[in-house]
């Protein structure tokens, strides 16, 4: 898997089935409609973060945490290595004879190096597989879907029932449902 | 002026420390002299006998110096020879070694004193310059600056015995202090000679640190005072 | 499927839908400056300047322009630095530590206390830089290179620590702040219209869509942030406290400072979040979002950090008197009884007795109570980091030493302008971004089934 | 998960199986077979013991000088060697005895002769110490669940409402090891009874100015009353619980006096909690002080505390009780722990950090002599307190295991066991104090009596909390993660 998640693009797809909820309740029970179905749904855009509904579309856990685990490591080393080489390599300097070597007072400098690694090291990466760069321009399905609608788009494909799905959102309580085609939309 | 902000510019002060006969037991709290002065209603009976002694405070050049760990520059530092040696083009003036001083023998340049008219110590015209000490560096504002142990009468000697020749043992370096001392009661020397003058000094059973307690291994020890009478 | 308990109080009133949250919060975005943030801006400015030309006469003539002097060598500098660092606590704390105990009631306060965090360190940054008597060379506290051959930092200096501990602390928190903003600036971008904002609320929105993707890593990047700023909160102010602790200096070497000035950071900073908010929630309507049980929460922290400062007092002084060293023992007792006894007992009373009001609910549910109470814990908590600096500096050793000392009017100007700073920053925050955490708001409206 | 399913909401109890019994009852009899052959063995002459107190003291007073400094500067001077023939630490060689006058009292007081059953006495000590902490951290870990309207915990309540009833036998452990021991384990009691005046030889001005607080009478009432006054709390939150229990539903009114007498507790408990570490523990070494000492004392029994509430959470778990319990829960708990383990890392780090920093004598003599004499010791607690813990609850897998959790917990339980014995014993015994027998088997007879204890609470009443509040958003807890 590359480095940027390729699933966030709305480019060079098939065809999209969109449905629009209002209502975070009505919105899982439709997801979890959908998926017993057997379909597989591309995405769900909310304007918030709607809690079960990643587990109910099937996206795997993230592994950031692990990321930041080792960008944190890398921090430490960083730091240890920084110090010992201006500190007891490159100038040793007598100050008030505190000892030449590891001691207690490297930890703060090391611990404050490693969170900062940590966190910036994560955050570059959440930048990219978030697909969040400048000069990438992600496809907004609809204005209010940062605002109070939810969006949930699926990609059509070979002798997928698109009525049977349309009106399955329907039934669920989507107030709006669209079809997404080569970037223009049309309200079915 | 600046004596009033309590900002007086010498590398060694001469502190006093009283005492004389009364009749509580100690007077080494705050206000006791103040009590003792209010209560004997002008008559002076507690001021009979007042005895001084005569401190004089220098950087005390700590082997474990509290100002030296604090720096974050670097800029004071321990010479290998067991000086506490200041920096004056590293120190960034942030002030901490002279909090943490536990002597306050650190002081700090808080204009820039040789070119400014208002301390008009003729510091500031070229004839006046011409009677500073060469050998010294003038220190810019900003930097934080102590006694030096007369560094550049050590360095003198010593490069001195590296042009003629022959053994530092035998070179004694006297500073600035130690000069103008009359009663030569400062002696200054290599600790690291065991007969030295110093080193045989400080092995006397008089001497004493200041502030010995807090361990911080100063290079200064002290004689006590005798004085020959009959109560303490 | 909320299973909030039936008991707990609403955390949004008013029966808002998301729709009303979008259009409530970004109205002050999306409409023109209201008279009230006019006049407070003019005011910020004032103050800003203040604090310009103080600093000019400062740089330009010199420190000595300050009253500090040769035994007090920290006056209202660090005092200040201290107390807005502590100020800056708060932020962090409330959208870290509040996020890792899931306690929801930190949604609708968390992104002003966060931009008061970024605020509050560069006003203290300010003060460890100026107060260096040759500022133009500080920058040789960074590891780097020099013109003195490599001759690098001192590992062991804790004002070392501190350049990289606030540092770190301003670039992280700066993080959290900007990450945790993204899908409100998405929002924004949304609902602009003129041309020049739509570009920048693009720009720095960095094309946030809400997929469920990145919901799911933006909710475990916001933990994994709040679990390591955390630790990060607690060695800043550590780290500030070893300044003091690691010295020799009787009344600044003492083991507990660390935990100490931790629990006086955020009372400090809750003090301060205090204060905003209750002004904020009248002046910007947000009455429902911020809500009297939003304020009694942050009351009762006040009340209980409040007292653990005060138990730190109380330990500090028996450890003092249980020592039998008579240089700590004499410190403690100057403290409450010298020259400087004022500043102590304002500490005491503004830190320790104040906050017990909060023991009654009328105290922690009356705003303009809550404001008042506000003002009086900033101002004990600047007392306290003046009686720790002066007061353990004008008597220490050696009695020669002894002097007084008390701030020049250059020294009042730096501290006012950094109201200027903080004050500024905030009403410019006010305006252009939103002051109330949408997304996040959003998530608990319907807390009634 | 729990989302969008209905969980049932039933009443459970608890029967301890005989396996749970007699394991429990194996620990305590081994624990005082062991004990037994550790006092068999102890060298009961008492001759061996005080040579060695003797020189500890003068070495750690004579070292006072600061070991650490001199390695320090050796290193320093290796580096710049080339560049002069003078060292740094030349200036040290003429203060190496500089502090004997200054502590010498202390020395000569050290040489009291010492029993060999100081060694009983003391290790009573630890026990009971580390136990009432416990059970009292239990206790706080309760309290501090209702002053903050935590949901979550609800469902393992029961828990360390079980574990509190163990504060009073702890504490009399205490007493009776001060009652028999006092005079052995502080030097200040001996000194107390020497009633020496200024200018006596042997004459502490140091211990003669602490005597306001470390005398006799206060040692021992006034931890009595504070536990008594906790208990008393304790007890008072325990019966309120079960009348929650058994009175109406949907009636708030038991949960709102719990959190008026949590806060009771909370700020009596915050105010003088450190005078137990103080009297018990600090003044092992009664010349020596660090105001953080309550604190750390604090920190490493809460997190033990946490350690005990999630070994028994499990246990019962895998016994098929607390069915309302799932790996949210779980995971909550590690994340307390670990958030406590750095805690105490923290508190730890900086009492050493500071005094390592400062290096004024009368405070460095406490590491002076553990570091010395003591290092696997010194690095084991660190290792095993902060670094394990540290590594492994780092993992999300880890804190929803079921054997890594617990594992981790038991090693901390331990871990902090031995770190309360090393705050004790060097003070006690100098340099020569180490684990032996009798140390292992009153550590496992206490832990079994206190798992036993436990357990058998847990008996007496239901584990589900049926009535609180915040029984379903616990019940339908979820981390988000």
């Amino acid at each position: 898997m590359g480095l940027v998640d390729k699933n966030l693009s709305l480019r060079n797809r098939n065809k999209m089935l969109i449905g629009v909820w209002e209502d975070e309740d009505a919105l899982l029970s439709a997801t979890q409609a959908v998926v017993d179905k057997g379909v597989h749904i591309h995405d769900v855009f909310t304007p918030y973060p709607v809690h079960g509904l990643d587990r109910i579309i099937g996206v795997k856990r993230s592994r950031l945490a692990r990321i930041a685990f080792f960008c944190g490591l890398t921090g430490l080393s960083l730091m240890f290595t920084m110090i010992w080489y201006m500190y007891v390599k490159d100038w040793p300097v007598n100050v008030g004879n505190k000892p030449v070597r590891f001691s207690p007072s490297w930890i703060p400098v090391m611990f404050e190096g490693t969170i900062l690694c940590t966190a910036f090291g994560m955050g570059i990466f959440f930048f990219l597989r978030n697909r969040m760069l400048h000069g990438i321009k992600n496809d907004l399905l609809d204005e209010r879907q940062t605002d109070d609608r939810m969006i949930m788009t699926i990609e059509t494909c070979e002798g997928m029932d698109e009525k049977g799905l349309i009106d399955l959102m329907k039934e669920k309580g989507a107030v709006e449902t669209r079809e997404f085609h080569q970037g223009v939309q049309t309200v079915i | 002026m600046k004596l009033r902000l309590r900002r007086e510019m010498h590398w060694i002060r001469i502190d006093r420390y009283y005492s004389f006969v009364s009749e509580k037991e100690s007077m080494t709290r705050e206000n006791d002299i103040a009590d003792a002065d209010s209560t004997d209603k002008g008559e002076y009976k507690h001021w009979e006998n007042v005895s001084v002694i005569h401190q004089p405070m220098m950087c005390q050049h700590c082997a474990q110096a509290p100002c030296e760990t604090v720096c974050p520059v670097l800029a004071t530092s321990h010479s290998s020879e067991g000086l506490n040696q200041m920096t004056y083009n590293r120190c960034i003036g942030t002030k901490y070694c002279g909090n943490n001083c536990p002597y306050k023998v650190r002081r700090f340049n808080w204009f820039r004193y040789n070119d400014n008219d208002k301390f008009d110590f003729h510091f500031n015209n070229p004839l006046g310059k011409m009677v500073i000490n060469p050998d010294v560096t003038v220190r810019t504002r900003g930097v934080m600056e102590k006694c030096s142990f007369c560094v550049q009468r050590i360095q003198e000697a010593k490069l001195k015995v590296k042009r003629e020749g022959g053994n530092m043992k035998n070179v004694q370096v006297e500073t600035a202090c130690q000069r103008a001392c009359p009663s030569n009661a400062i002696v200054f020397g290599d600790l690291h000679n065991p007969d030295s003058d110093i080193s045989k000094l400080h092995r006397n059973e008089r001497a004493f640190s200041v502030l010995d307690e807090l361990n911080v291994q100063s290079s200064v020890k002290y004689m006590t005072k005798i004085r020959n009478t009959e109560t303490i | 499927m909320i299973h909030d308990s039936l008991i707990r109080e609403r955390l949004v009133t008013g029966d808002k839908t998301a729709a009303d949250v979008t259009r409530d919060i970004s109205r002050p975005i999306l409409n023109q400056p209201s008279s009230a943030w006019k006049i407070g801006f003019t005011l910020s400015l004032i103050f800003l300047g203040i604090f310009g030309v103080s600093l000019f006469w400062t740089v330009w003539t010199g420190i000595g322009v300050w009253n500090i002097n040769k035994s007090v060598m920290w006056g209202w500098d660090i005092t200040n630095f201290v107390f807005w660092v502590g100020i800056g606590h708060a932020g962090t704390l409330i959208s870290a530590v509040l996020l890792l105990f899931r306690q929801k009631w930190r949604m609708s306060i968390n992104r002003s206390a966060e931009a008061m965090t970024i605020f509050a360190v560069v006003c203290a940054a300010m003060f460890p830089v100026f107060h260096m008597g040759r500022v133009w060379v500080g920058y040789w506290a960074l590891p780097l290179p020099n013109a003195f051959g490599s001759l690098w930092v001192n590992f062991n200096s804790p004002l070392l620590w501190d350049v990289f501990a606030i540092s770190t602390y301003f670039s992280v928190s700066l993080l959290f702040w900007y990450i945790g903003m993204i899908p409100d600036i998405a929002t924004i971008r949304d609902k602009v219209k003129t041309k020049t904002a739509k570009f920048w609320y693009n720009f720095f929105s960095m094309g946030w869509t809400g997929s469920t993707r990145s919901w799911a890593r933006y909710e475990l990047v916001s933990l994994i942030l709040a679990g390591i700023s955390t630790p990060l909160v607690l060695s800043v102010h550590t780290i500030v406290s070893a300044d003091f602790a690691t010295s020799v200096i009787p009344g600044w070497h003492t083991t507990i400072f660390p935990p100490y000035f931790v629990a006086g950071a955020i009372f400090s900073g809750f003090g301060m979040v205090a204060t905003l908010l209750v002004v904020a929630r009248k002046v910007m309507n947000y009455e429902n979002y911020i809500t009297i049980g939003h304020l009694e929460a942050m009351t009762k922290i006040i009340m209980v950090t409040g007292t653990l400062v005060g138990i730190a007092y109380l330990t500090e002084f028996f450890i003092a008197w249980y020592s039998v060293v008579e240089y700590e023992q004499y410190a403690f007792i100057n403290r409450a009884t010298g020259p400087y006894w004022w500043a102590y007992w304002s500490m005491m009373s503004c830190n320790l007795i104040a906050p017990q009001v909060f023991w009654f609910k009328w105290a922690r549910t009356t705003p303009w109570f809550i404001f008042i109470m506000s003002i009086v814990v900033n101002v004990g908590m600047w007392f306290e980091r003046f009686v720790i600096i002066v007061t353990s500096l004008h008597r220490d050793y050696l009695p020669s030493s002894w002097v007084m000392y008390s701030g020049s009017l250059t020294e009042v100007g730096l501290f006012l302008g950094t109201f200027g700073i903080f004050f500024t920053c905030f009403f410019l925050f006010a305006k252009f971004l939103p002051v109330i955490n949408m997304s996040e708001v959003k998530t608990i409206l319907r807390n009634r089934e | 998960m729990g989302h969008g399913h209905h969980i049932e909401i039933k009443q459970e109890t608890f029967s301890m199986p005989s396996k749970a019994k007699s394991f429990t009852m194996i620990l305590m009899i081994l624990g005082l077979v062991l004990t037994g052959i550790g006092i068999a063995t102890i060298d009961k002459t008492g001759a061996g013991h005080d040579a060695h107190q003797t020189n500890t003291e003068h070495s750690a007073t004579e070292s006072h000088e600061g070991h650490e400094a001199h390695e320090g500067g050796h290193e320093a001077h290796a580096e710049s060697e080339h560049e002069s023939g003078h060292s740094a630490d030349a200036a040290h060689e003429e203060h190496s005895n500089v502090d004997n006058e200054a502590f010498g009292p202390r020395i000569e007081y050290h040489a009291q002769e010492k029993p060999w059953t100081t060694k009983i006495w003391s290790n009573l000590l630890v026990a009971g110490y580390y136990f009432t902490m416990i059970s009292l951290c239990a206790l706080f870990w309760y309290a501090i669940q209702y002053a903050a309207n935590a949901g979550w915990s609800v469902t393992i309540k029961r828990v360390p409402e079980a574990m509190l009833t163990f504060i009073p036998i702890a504490f009399v452990v205490v007493l009776i090891a001060l009652i028999f021991g006092k005079d052995n384990i502080y030097h200040w009691a001996h000194y107390e009874h020497m009633g020496l005046k200024p200018g006596d030889t042997g004459y502490d001005k140091v211990l003669d100015g602490k005597s306001g607080f470390l005398n006799t009478k206060m040692l021992f009432i006034f931890p009595t009353v504070l536990i008594i006054w906790w208990y008393f709390l304790g007890n008072k939150l325990r019966s309120l619980s079960i009348q929650e229990d058994n009175g109406p539903k949907g009636d708030t009114s038991f949960f709102k006096k719990s959190i008026r007498f949590s806060a009771a507790f909370l700020v009596t408990f915050g105010f003088l909690i450190s005078i137990l570490a103080w009297l018990f523990m600090m003044s092992v070494d009664a010349h020596w002080y660090s105001t953080i000492f309550g604190v750390y004392n604090f920190a490493t029994h809460w997190v033990s505390s946490i350690a005990f509430i999630a070994v028994f959470v499990i246990y019962l778990k895998s016994q098929g009780h607390l069915g309302l319990v799932n790996k949210e829960h779980q995971h909550d708990l590690g994340k307390f722990m670990f958030a406590f383990t750095v805690f105490w890392a923290y508190i730890w780090l900086f009492q050493y950090l500071l005094i390592w920093y400062a290096h004024i004598p009368e405070e460095m003599m406490y590491y002076q002599i553990r570091y010395e004499n003591y290092k696997p010791f010194f690095l084991g607690n660190f290792i095993l307190n902060f670094a394990v813990p540290f590594l492994f609850l780092l993992m999300r897998s880890a804190k929803r295991s079921n054997w890594v959790f617990p594992a981790i917990a038991s090693v901390m339980i331990i871990g902090h066991y031995f770190d309360v014995w090393f705050m004790v014993m060097p003070g006690v015994f100098g340099p020569g104090a180490h684990i032996g027998l009798l140390d292992i088997g009153v550590f496992l007879f206490f832990l079994g009596l206190f798992v036993y204890w436990t357990l058998n609470q847990l008996q007496k009443r239901g584990l589900v909390a049926m009535n609180h509040p915040f029984l379903e958003e616990s019940v339908y807890h979820d981390t988000g993660v």
